[in-house]
């Protein structure tokens, strides 16, 4: 068990990946020196130009050569940056890379990983904050992949560049710098499958990325008044955990989503919608979800904030729905 | 730009074998018209009659390994490529024995097996996936090369721009195969176009570009020739430009009512086909060996109608297959 | 009232629009010869090549226009052909058109409409059957519209139109061909408004598109076995009805959701999810939803027809969910 | 393409204009670049210095209702077009009385007063929006023009290409202006680019360019004037490309590891303000006067970021405003 930083994780998660299989590589935009995050530091001194290829500014051709080189036996890692720059290149992710296998009767695979960074991060303002897993889990041929960690990133990504369909790995901003315990040795976090990161009998909290760290701030803070929130970290946003979010809900009764992405349309619609279709007679409280509102990011601090969802407003929350569940 | 020269003694072997190639380019998109009237073949179907030589010419130059990308208008080049009139016709009539299983259509023909990887639905969608095609194939070692073909349309989409710059500045090993037949569906491409037209696009992007009579099937032969002989040698991307038409609608529903029916006549009279075949003729080929092959031709493909006819529907459980390995099948909702 | 096809609807919509304002203009491919499906017949002829605008195949471009276009004042009427092919301008809709007036501080306004034509059809495959209202509802900025009638589609084109903001219009390929009765003169159908086409005291139905057909045929049907099914064809997406479907389910204590896109991720779990969390103790059965699979759309009719939604699983759903009340 | 003539009679007065915006663009530049260092400026902040002549030789021949569009490294543009340092300033500090209210900041600037259609965050973004106004300007009836402002990484872009081919293919009055600074972030444009370069590209797409001497602002000025007058008189669009470099970091969390200092170093003795100086001096301007218009700039600019300091923040409740009108700010939840 080492530490490592959440970036640190995706440099050695890529590094060992390209260390045991030649064919796997990366592609975008600066990430021969670094990237614009140093994700890929030392990576190009490692393994060359070849297979740390820099690009010009040309996002779809990035995705689009990405599919053809997956086409033919390689695994490329695409690098797009923030994702809100995969907007350049969607055509070429969910026309091309999604639908290639099956559209084809099976003839092909598209075993490519598309980086995407998620989140809000340091006055980034519209073009650069977004967070659209949404869309990706709504698109059949997509595995959606959001780690809030630095053993999950490393264990995600692995998993993601050893996957042999397209997944989108999307790493949030705010959690580069993030420090934490990292199995040695190889290790792989099994797509879909979500992690109860705090055992608790009174509500089922159901997060990822960055806001898994303010729902437990939310949990801790809740707990020292007697209401036990279960957190799971989906982790996989699709597939996404269905078995293991409907146990725990059984178990309590209660359902609170909470996720960075603008709420109407989110993920949490689908999560809450499927908790309330499968378990209705047996929840305690109605579902509910935490999300951005239905507004672009702003620059200007007091602004952006009115995007962003503090620990209080997660913990206000579980507070309501545990008192539904005494009346 | 290099005009391409033509230099064609001992040809008729070669000829009569590219000959063969339109001719069953030509049987099978009759027949797929027919089997569309009939309502066997559904869906968008975009023919390649009168623009059969430019596959046929480029892809009589590439080995099995070589891969190709194309567009919706991609029966030619499957067949060209060394595809099974058999499996695509299954395919076009929507059965589980179609080289797609029945889930591509025309606007999706495939045979992976030949290197044929995709028609593509997306117009200059493919240019991106054979430029990367050609980078895997790089990385791995292999020498095979990447062809990517595409309309005159096509050449108006950022991914055409983006794809090849990308290819010039690694140069990688990729042909770029431009079917310029006038038309992108009922718009005159050139009246869309800036410029002094595609080739010195291509040029300024740094692919050294020739032109060619895209209905002289020998002159694309030869061109292409030397074009792949460059491209495999390490010499960067190459562009082939061929001037073609369309001799039907934009798709078996098109009546092209928008084209000047004189303009059609006079290019009928250019088809390549027949071009071809007066060649033989003149080449000394005697009319009996050039319609007994015709003959053959069009029995492979009436055979290959019939027995899609024959073949089984896919069970609806199919649909599941293939969509992904997590999160596919199991997650049917 | 006069009878037109739901084509001719969206034809007369832009020509009266046109006819009103000479700073409303149409621009895309082919649109000249009257477009690919003819919804533009006529109007070059009418209006000349200045403002029935054909363009090259250049997707991105076009639309990016249309927002400068927009920002300097007139009214673009952006045609996309195939919904699935405006996933060649993405970065164009989402960063630029939606995100403008936002980020801008309200300086500009970028009044488009962009027509996207959605829905099986027709043996068309996986790249030319999708439909991606849930997207667009997801991106703050956007307006997303989907009528399912000649009459909506006439009132929500020109509402469209009228609207300041960029609007989403999402033609059904399947209905050009349906006619309908259509009110003479000026009809505008409102943004945001719902119409109970059927009432029904049993069952909630909150239906758009194509699929208020098939929701009106499973009606009719159930109600002969004494079902009697409300359905509300929610005609704009983004915003949506939300007062009429919370309404309606509060009398019904029952809803079903049905739409032709894929479930996963749909609408329907945004409007499944609200109603759960707005109306959870007035439910006398679980909330419900039917929506394609997680599958693309595969070419072959009896693969294609896995993908559709048909009456009976329609009629299906409702008797269910009527039984569940008597439980 | 055509290269700049110089002619430089009488040319003091119009230098000294010149000469000033370019110092309040530095003067600008180093302000923002010291209140991002002490945290009143936040995110990403991409300067303009070294790059002042272009945006300052092209716009100083615009009219207020030409538009522009620009790019991430909007500052320059938007002061040149004539916008008041005061409420940009205001709108870096996040202050309501910012020109976008406190949302943009940097990578959003714009002030639609003067015609400047706002910064961009995704490189290339700006040209098809530059062109389509440019459509929309004509189809009103004005005889105004478009300008489009953007780096060489953007002309790797899909966008670029195709929004060339649009205003070639429509004859619309726009100006390309491409500030060629050798970069694109960490990566040397020239070493991802295929073909002989960008005057090539936009001369295939039918867009003639002229080269000019980015750093020589009067070099631009003339340049500009003539082109623009081409444009406004109904020539079609044309292009400018301008030779510069960008003396800092792309942005300011940016050392450039990347660049050899000795490159950089260089460089700086071709700095466009120190050159325009230089040459007012030569002729014949007096250091007095250029003093005394150097510390007026910085005094406007030094009361901007005062001022800006000073300014209230927006409420809370102003974001929900200018989502949208339908399903906007009501819709919030
Ligand atoms: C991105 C995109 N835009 C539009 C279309 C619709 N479309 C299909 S084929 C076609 C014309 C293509 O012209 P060209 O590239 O010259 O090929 P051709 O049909 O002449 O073979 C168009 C516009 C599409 N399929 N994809
Ligand atoms: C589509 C897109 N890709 C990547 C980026 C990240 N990025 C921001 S600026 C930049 C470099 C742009 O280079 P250039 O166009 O030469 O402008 P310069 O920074 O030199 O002014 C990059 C890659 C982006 N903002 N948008
Ligand atoms: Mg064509
Ligand atoms: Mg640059």
């Amino acid at each position: 068990m080492g530490e490592l930083s959440y970036l640190e994780a995706a440099i050695r998660a890529l590094r060992d990946e390209m260390r045991r299989d030649p064919l796997v590589w990366a592609v975008g935009e600066d990430i021969g020196r670094g990237g614009v995050f140093g994700q890929y530091r030392g990576l190009q001194e490692e393994f060359g130009p070849e297979r740390i290829v820099d690009t010009p500014i040309s996002e779809a051709c990035i995705m689009g050569a990405a599919v053809g080189a997956a086409l033919v036996g390689t695994r490329p890692v695409v690098e797009m940056r923030f994702s809100d720059f995969a907007l350049c290149a969607i055509d070429e992710l969910v026309n091309q890379a999604a639908k290639n296998r099956y559209m084809f009767g099976g003839q092909g695979r598209v075993p490519l990983v598309v980086r995407e960074p998620i989140g809000l991060w340091r006055s980034s303002a519209a073009q650069h904050s977004q967070s659209l897993e949404a869309w990706y889990a709504h698109i059949p041929g997509l595995v959606v992949t959001a780690p809030a960690t630095p053993a999950d990133n490393l264990g995600l990504l692995t998993a993601a560049i050893r996957c042999d369909d397209p997944v989108v790995h999307m790493e949030n901003k705010n959690l580069w710098g993030l420090r934490g315990a990292v199995p040695d040795g190889d290790h792989v976090v099994p797509l879909g499958v979500a992690s109860v990161i705090r055992p608790g009998r009174d509500v089922t909290l159901v997060t990822w990325s960055a806001t898994v760290h303010d729902s437990l701030v939310a949990a801790e803070e809740v707990a020292r008044q007697g209401v036990e929130v279960e957190v799971i970290d989906l982790r996989t946003i699709w597939p996404w955990d269905r078995g293991r979010v409907l146990d725990s809900v059984a178990r309590t009764g209660r359902l609170l989503v909470v996720h960075e992405a603008v709420k109407a349309a989110g993920f949490g619609g689908e999560i809450a919608a499927t908790v309330a279709e499968e378990l209705h007679g047996r929840l305690r409280a109605p579902v509910r979800r935490l999300g951005g509102p239905r507004i672009p990011v702003a620059y200007s601090k007091p602004l952006e904030d009115v995007y962003r969802i503090e620990p209080a407003r997660i913990a206000q929350a579980c507070f309501e729905l545990a008192r539904a569940a005494a009346a | 730009m290099v005009a391409s020269q033509t230099n064609r003694e001992n040809s008729a072997p070669r000829l009569l074998d590219l000959y063969r190639t339109m001719v069953r380019i030509r049987a099978f998109e009759l027949a797929c018209e027919a089997a569309h009237k009939e309502g066997k073949v559904t869906g968008a179907v975009h023919l390649s009659i009168g623009q059969e030589a430019a596959p046929t010419g480029v892809c009589s130059n590439l080995r099995r390994d070589d891969v190709i990308a194309s567009t919706h208008r991609g029966h030619g080049h499957t067949l060209a490529k060394g595809a099974a009139a058999e499996t695509m016709m299954a395919e076009l009539y929507g059965r589980a024995t179609g080289c797609c299983g029945g889930k591509g259509g025309s606007m999706h023909i495939a045979d992976f097996s030949v290197g044929m990887l995709g028609a593509n639905g997306v117009v200059g969608a493919g240019i991106p996936i054979i430029v990367g095609a050609a980078q895997g194939l790089r990385l791995r070692g292999s020498d095979a090369i990447a062809v990517g073909f595409f309309g005159d349309g096509a050449t108006n989409r950022g991914p055409f721009y983006e794809g090849l710059n990308w290819a010039a500045a690694f140069g990688l090993p990729v042909l770029f195969v431009c079917e310029d037949n006038g038309w992108a569906a009922t718009t005159r491409t050139t009246s869309m176009s800036g410029g002094p037209g595609i080739a010195a696009r291509a040029e300024a992007l740094g692919v050294p570009t020739t032109v060619v009579d895209g209905n002289d099937v020998e002159a694309v032969d030869e061109a292409a020739a030397s074009l792949i002989a460059e491209v495999r040698g390490g010499g960067g991307p190459r562009f082939l430009l061929c001037e073609t038409y369309r001799l039907k609608g934009h798709t078996v529903h098109d009546a092209a009512p928008y084209r000047d029916p004189r303009e059609v006549e006079e290019r009928w009279t250019r088809d390549p086909l027949r071009r071809a075949r007066d060649r033989l003729l003149a080449l000394g080929v005697g009319a009996a060996e050039i319609e007994r092959l015709e003959a053959e031709e069009e029995a492979l493909i009436a055979a290959a109608s019939a027995s899609a006819e024959a073949a089984p529907w896919p069970l609806p459980a199919a649909a599941f297959d293939d969509v992904q390995d997590n999160g596919g099948a199991a997650w049917a909702n």
